[in-house]
């Protein structure tokens, strides 16, 4: 039998699979509410999951839209990403470069990088404030770490042979920086920023904890406080999807811009 | 570039001079990889390296590159020390490190970019050496839509478009199949004839070795010293046609035979 | 952050100078400060831009001052009481309310709990570092229950309210409007009011940071008379008080009413009687009442320590409802 | 020069710079406090902070020492992380061998994976109650995926000479599943572990949020409720330094457990 | 096992049989990777394969392995069809694939573990073997202390023990260099005499399949195709020292020079 054709066959019996657990989840789901074999409190119904959604998709949450919620957790998060893509990658290529700088930063990064953000989240609001920028400081601390540390390893993997023919080619060492190290490192620095975003994502209600009124994460834990289970499957849901399209743009991102990536 | 020496007799200038070279990876002196080298590289000179494997070749090619120094001896370039690498000693790699980033056009123009060359210039430089190799039609093609074959091409083309005086090949042609390997010898043998630019190339193939150089070097397992040094006139008769009959020449075999025994006779690492 | 930053503040100190905005906690309590904020009398009175932050207990309002992201706000005597020990900066300048039953230990019907010794052993849900920890600290004390022996969980108002309708607690010392709805499957075994009778005596009252009350006398003394207003409607016409109450807290206007005759609500003159503020010469019984509570933190050791009797008299500041009353 | 000499001695400028960056740290923390630059309720002066540590040590953090709020979040931490050994290798491992199982496994783990900690604890909170069991659920849930994804990645980047070489020795599937998939994938496995369990110490903050009375998260979070930024930060220290303890027992296990490592 | 044909001929057994045996790796049949082959393998032969690169050699051994199965035709194995991969057929890969996690006595015994056969006896099978491949003193070491050409010795130690009818082995010392290379073709030219088994030898090295083989087939570049199909007797001469005299006998280098151009008719794959 032909190896191409048994592949095929065999993705369509997968998709079946994958097709029929998600169905056989949500028939349970139905049949488990309808038959209010669980309480109402605990595990809301897909009928009323749904209604609150276009509930809150038209008129909103708590004295705002539900594109307000969205747009303020994704303000945070965007923020503080590019404040990481703008100061983790440049200090990441350049520690991972520069034995001293590393030597410089990286106890730093060592020692925070383990701490719970919640943790440290008490006293970054002490410092900042309980406004936007003591939650945008959290989210760039949790996308910081792992965007320097994929940077610095990128770097400290590039093929010596690329550096070594550089030189013989004529660079120095700036060149060499920005026209090997740089190039060399993109598929390690798009590995580190979608670690970040998804870090920063996780994080996010966290960060919605204290003191906001808008942002998916504090509708959650809003809703939890009056035990609208069924505004927490809204808010879960759209975190979900939200975070594969983050996550998807990014690949986008990455495909456009590394071509070579796992050709090399 | 001709010189008389003491002796009176005509001699092409000295490129390469090492002295008494010795280098040992680890602190510990006495654990040397590379002892007492003496090694000059004459000009327009096609040196082959020969030696079992783990015997020092790519660390003495390491050196003459300016990628290490050693650690007893000097090694000099036109009686400059040779300190880091530059663009007047090009290498040619065991695994070609072209950037995957760049087409083969700007890899083969990155050292013109890097030393600042016109663009209009270094471009017609590029075109002129993708020719050479051959690959003029994949000029836009990203080295990971290469052949083993085609990357080695563009790499060499890399290297010599900077006209560097001395090329080091460090094993080039290891990973390719005995055809397009002997294609790759010619192209090798052809530029060295047309440029006249000084080649050291390390082998592990006795052939390859014999067939290409004006002098072959052989090497002493570690801690790596030359054990010989034999002139060989080969690579002037070999061309195209009459390649086997050369190559299956009564003095052919005969040096074939002492430069295998030479390395026999030493321990060898596997034994059956 | 708060307007204590701002630039404005920082080259006109004079009476006139006015911040761009003013950053006020309130918390969920029926009391003075929520009908004026449903009436919007602040900010047609202060004349400046009013930035409303809720909080749930008065602990992360102290955060807040410390990281200088609000300029006024309530809270109870217990955080008071932490604030002015820990030195964050703010003094008191107004009681809302002196907390009678508004506070009070509920217990669940279901959970069979006849005196404060059953609490052994059970689930009791309290914010900590607020009036009501305090108050049921106090209350276990005076029964001689060991407070470990019981298990006292932190949780704040809302997420009581959550864990009482999921059965997860059998307790809790809080305030209404939480309390009035625990209330619906459950009694009392001690509030506020008994022990404020046994000198436990809590209340809500209002801090202003000092360098904001420094630099702008005339908006505290504004704020005051709002507070006053309020009172005055309070006084005068309950009904549309208590309607007000109703719509700020979302909860019926019935027992809104109700609720509010838990609270006592003071006149800014009461307040300067010897009982609570007394003048700015003579400093009446609040500062006492700091003081005592902080000493009981400590034994608690919930703070490390307590500075004497003077910091908490300096804590308190009489100046701004005599200015008012003038 | 030689290269061994030149690299020991920039290990030491290296280790000179780190040294002197920790030192310089130390110092500005001192100043900064012992000038009163900065109020102690933000920051807390070192003196301070190695006081209250002793007093914590000594007589324990509200009705508990310090070994029981250690011991519980560790408890929890590593029972969940049990959980997560027992459950995510073997599940891991046999949907990477067999796509049908993986079709059946992955929608579900896609789709909870991206999801912040925090907003599905609130159900796990009325579903579990609010005692250790959700809390375990949660460190198991955040631990569970990353174990899961390097298990299945592990075993799908086996190189098929492994599998087709014991097939022509005569082994059948499920011989090569015990002797050559598991054994092969011990490497990924334990990059999967030491995920797990950071990113679980990363959530037990979170955990520790709701009705704990013990716990070194629950000491933090309790601390900053009365503006004690001294315990903040011992609690801080205290977990820095058993995040690094716990990842580096496992590094150890690690290196008796797969000797073989980075030497293929 | 012997046999007498139709013309009365002595014939040995035929051990392994491809009948028209196309295959394609994608599911559009014209694009085949090879096309209508018939191959006999018959007992005791040392039957080497040479092609140009990609011609399909590796994919041939596969289909014999049973790694894959032919899109069209049939592979048989003593007159059973060849259904997945089983213990007859031993496989040496070009890389070995050595389990890290094992040492080296662990990987000789895998096959005899997997096939339940006692413990005392495959630890005895496998001594044995580990003495013929000369690597008793490290039979406690991992993989990851040996060196290439030592792996490669287990790996082949680890087909035998099996005791396979077939071995296949693709490109085995591919990576190794000329001297090593040389001693393990010794190696498995005398282990095949004395296990009598049937070897299938891919490489691409014409003087390694004439020194080797006791028959040597040359496919054509892709669609895969047999050629040519040439009997040769050097393996049996070849021995120590009269290596060189046979290697060098004029019908050695004619017949090598024939392999040769029959690969080079081709149209290449590189050009210079
Ligand atoms: N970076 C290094 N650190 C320590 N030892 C090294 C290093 N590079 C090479 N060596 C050792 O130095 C010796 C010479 O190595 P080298 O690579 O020069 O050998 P070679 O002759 O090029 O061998 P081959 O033919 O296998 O390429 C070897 O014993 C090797 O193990
Ligand atoms: N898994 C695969 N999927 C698709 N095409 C493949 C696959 N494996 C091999 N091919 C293609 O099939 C052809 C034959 O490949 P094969 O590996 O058999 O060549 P080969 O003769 O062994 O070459 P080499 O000497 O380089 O090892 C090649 O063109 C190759 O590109
Ligand atoms: N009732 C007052 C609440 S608190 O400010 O003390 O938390
Ligand atoms: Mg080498
Ligand atoms: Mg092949």
């Amino acid at each position: 039998m032909n190896i191409a054709y048994f592949v095929r066959k065999q993705v369509t019996v997968e998709r079946l699979l994958t097709a029929s657990t998600v169905i056989l989840l949500l028939l349970l789901w139905y049949t488990l509410t309808e038959l209010k074999l669980v309480s109402d409190i605990v595990v809301p119904s897909p009928y009323k999951v749904v209604t609150s959604f276009l509930e809150i998709a038209r008129s909103g949450y708590k004295d705002n839209s539900l594109l307000v919620h969205l747009g303020d957790s994704l303000v945070r998060l965007i923020t503080s990403f590019l404040l990481v893509v703008i100061t983790a990658i440049p200090l990441g290529l350049v520690c991972g470069y520069n034995s001293k700088a590393r030597a410089i930063v990286d106890p730093l990064i060592e020692f925070y990088r383990p701490l719970p953000p919640l943790a440290y989240y008490t006293l970054l609001v002490l410092w900042m404030g309980i406004e936007n920028s003591s939650k945008i400081a959290l989210l760039y601390l949790a996308g910081f770490a792992p965007v320097y540390l994929s940077c610095v390893a990128g770097v400290q993997k590039i093929k010596k042979d690329y550096i070594d023919g550089a030189y013989t080619l004529g660079a120095n060492s700036r060149q060499i920086f920005f026209h090997v190290v740089f190039p060399a490192c993109l598929p390690d620095i798009f590995i580190g920023l979608r670690t970040a975003i998804g870090v920063a994502y996780t994080t996010l209600v966290a960060a919605e904890m204290v003191a906001a009124v808008t942002g998916i994460g504090w509708m959650v834990l809003d809703a939890s406080k009056f035990l609208r289970s069924d505004i927490i499957f809204v808010g879960i849901f759209i975190m979900g999807i939200t975070g594969i399209l983050l996550d998807g743009m990014i690949r986008t991102i990455e495909s456009k811009v590394i071509p070579w990536k796992g050709k090399e | 570039m001709m010189a008389v020496d003491g002796q009176g007799r005509l001699e092409k200038a000295v490129v390469i001079a090492l002295k008494d070279v010795s280098l040992s990876y680890n602190s510990n002196r006495d654990d040397n990889a590379l002892e007492h080298i003496d090694l000059t590289l004459t000009e327009g000179e096609f040196v082959c390296l020969l030696g079992p494997s783990g015997c020092g070749k790519s660390t003495l090619l390491k050196i003459i590159a300016g990628f290490i120094s050693p650690t007893a001896g000097t090694a000099v370039m036109d009686g400059e020390p040779i300190n880091g690498a530059d663009w007047h000693r090009g290498v040619v790699f065991q695994q070609p490190p072209l950037y995957p980033w760049l087409n083969v056009m700007e890899n083969v123009m990155f050292g013109l970019k890097m030393r600042n060359i016109p663009v209009h210039e270094s471009h017609r430089l590029a075109e002129e050496y993708i020719d050479k190799v051959g690959l003029r039609e994949f000029r836009h093609s990203k080295p990971y839509e290469l052949s083993g074959g085609m990357k080695q091409r563009v790499a060499i083309a890399r290297s010599l478009v900077n006209k560097p005086r001395v090329l080091l090949m460090d094993e080039p042609f290891g990973a390719l199949d005995a055809l397009t390997r002997e294609q790759m010898q010619t192209l090798v043998r052809n530029i060295w004839w047309d440029s006249k630019c000084t080649i050291l190339f390390i082998t592990h193939d006795v052939d390859e070795a014999l067939s290409l150089g004006t002098r072959v070097i052989v090497m002493s397992k570690r801690p790596g010293r030359i054990l010989r040094e034999l002139n060989t006139e080969f690579t002037y008769k070999i061309s195209g046609d009459n390649s086997n009959r050369t190559r299956y020449s009564d003095q052919f075999l005969e040096l074939r035979e002492e430069v295998l025994n030479l390395i026999n006779r030493q321990e060898l690492m596997y034994q059956v | 952050t708060g307007c204590g930053k701002s630039p404005e503040t920082k080259t006109a100190a004079t009476e006139a100078a006015k911040p761009e905005v003013v950053n006020i906690g309130f918390q969920d309590i029926p009391n003075d400060e929520i009908v004026a904020k449903v009436k919007n009398w602040y900010e047609s009175e202060l004349g400046v831009k009013v930035n409303f932050k809720k909080f749930d207990s008065g602990r992360d309002v102290n955060n807040a001052f410390a990281s200088k992201s609000i300029d006024i706000a309530l809270v109870g005597t217990t955080p008071a009481a932490v604030g002015i020990a820990k030195g964050v900066g703010y003094e008191v300048f107004w009681i809302h309310d002196i907390i009678g039953t508004a506070e009070s230990l509920a217990v669940k019907n279901s959970a069979n709990i006849n005196s404060i010794k059953d609490l052994k052993g059970k689930k009791v849900a309290v914010p900590f570092s607020s009036t009501a920890h305090y108050s049921l600290l106090n209350a276990l004390k005076l029964e001689g229950v060991n407070p470990s022996e019981v298990k006292i969980l932190d949780m704040q108002p809302p997420d009581i309210f959550a864990a009482w309708q999921r059965g997860d607690i059998d307790a809790a010392y809080v305030w209404n409007p939480v309390l009035g709805k625990l209330l619906a499957d459950g009694k009392t075994l001690t509030d506020s009011g008994r022990l404020a009778e046994k000198g436990i005596v809590t209340a809500d009252v209002g801090v202003v940071s000092k360098e904001f009350a420094q630099k702008y006398p005339d908006i505290v003394a504004k704020y005051i008379k709002v507070q006053q207003k309020a009172h005055d409607l309070y006084q005068s016409n309950p009904d549309e008080a208590a309607e007000a109450l109703a719509k700020g807290l979302n909860i019926d206007k019935a027992d809104a009413l109700n609720q509010t005759k838990e609270l006592i609500w003071l006149s800014a003159k009461d307040q300067l009687s010897d009982k609570y503020f007394g003048t700015s010469a003579k400093k009446g019984d609040l500062a006492k009442i700091l003081k005592a509570t902080a000493d009981f933190l400590v034994e608690q050791k919930a703070i490390e320590s307590a500075p004497g009797q003077e910091t908490f008299d300096q804590g308190i500041n009489a100046t701004y409802i005599e200015g008012a009353l003038k």
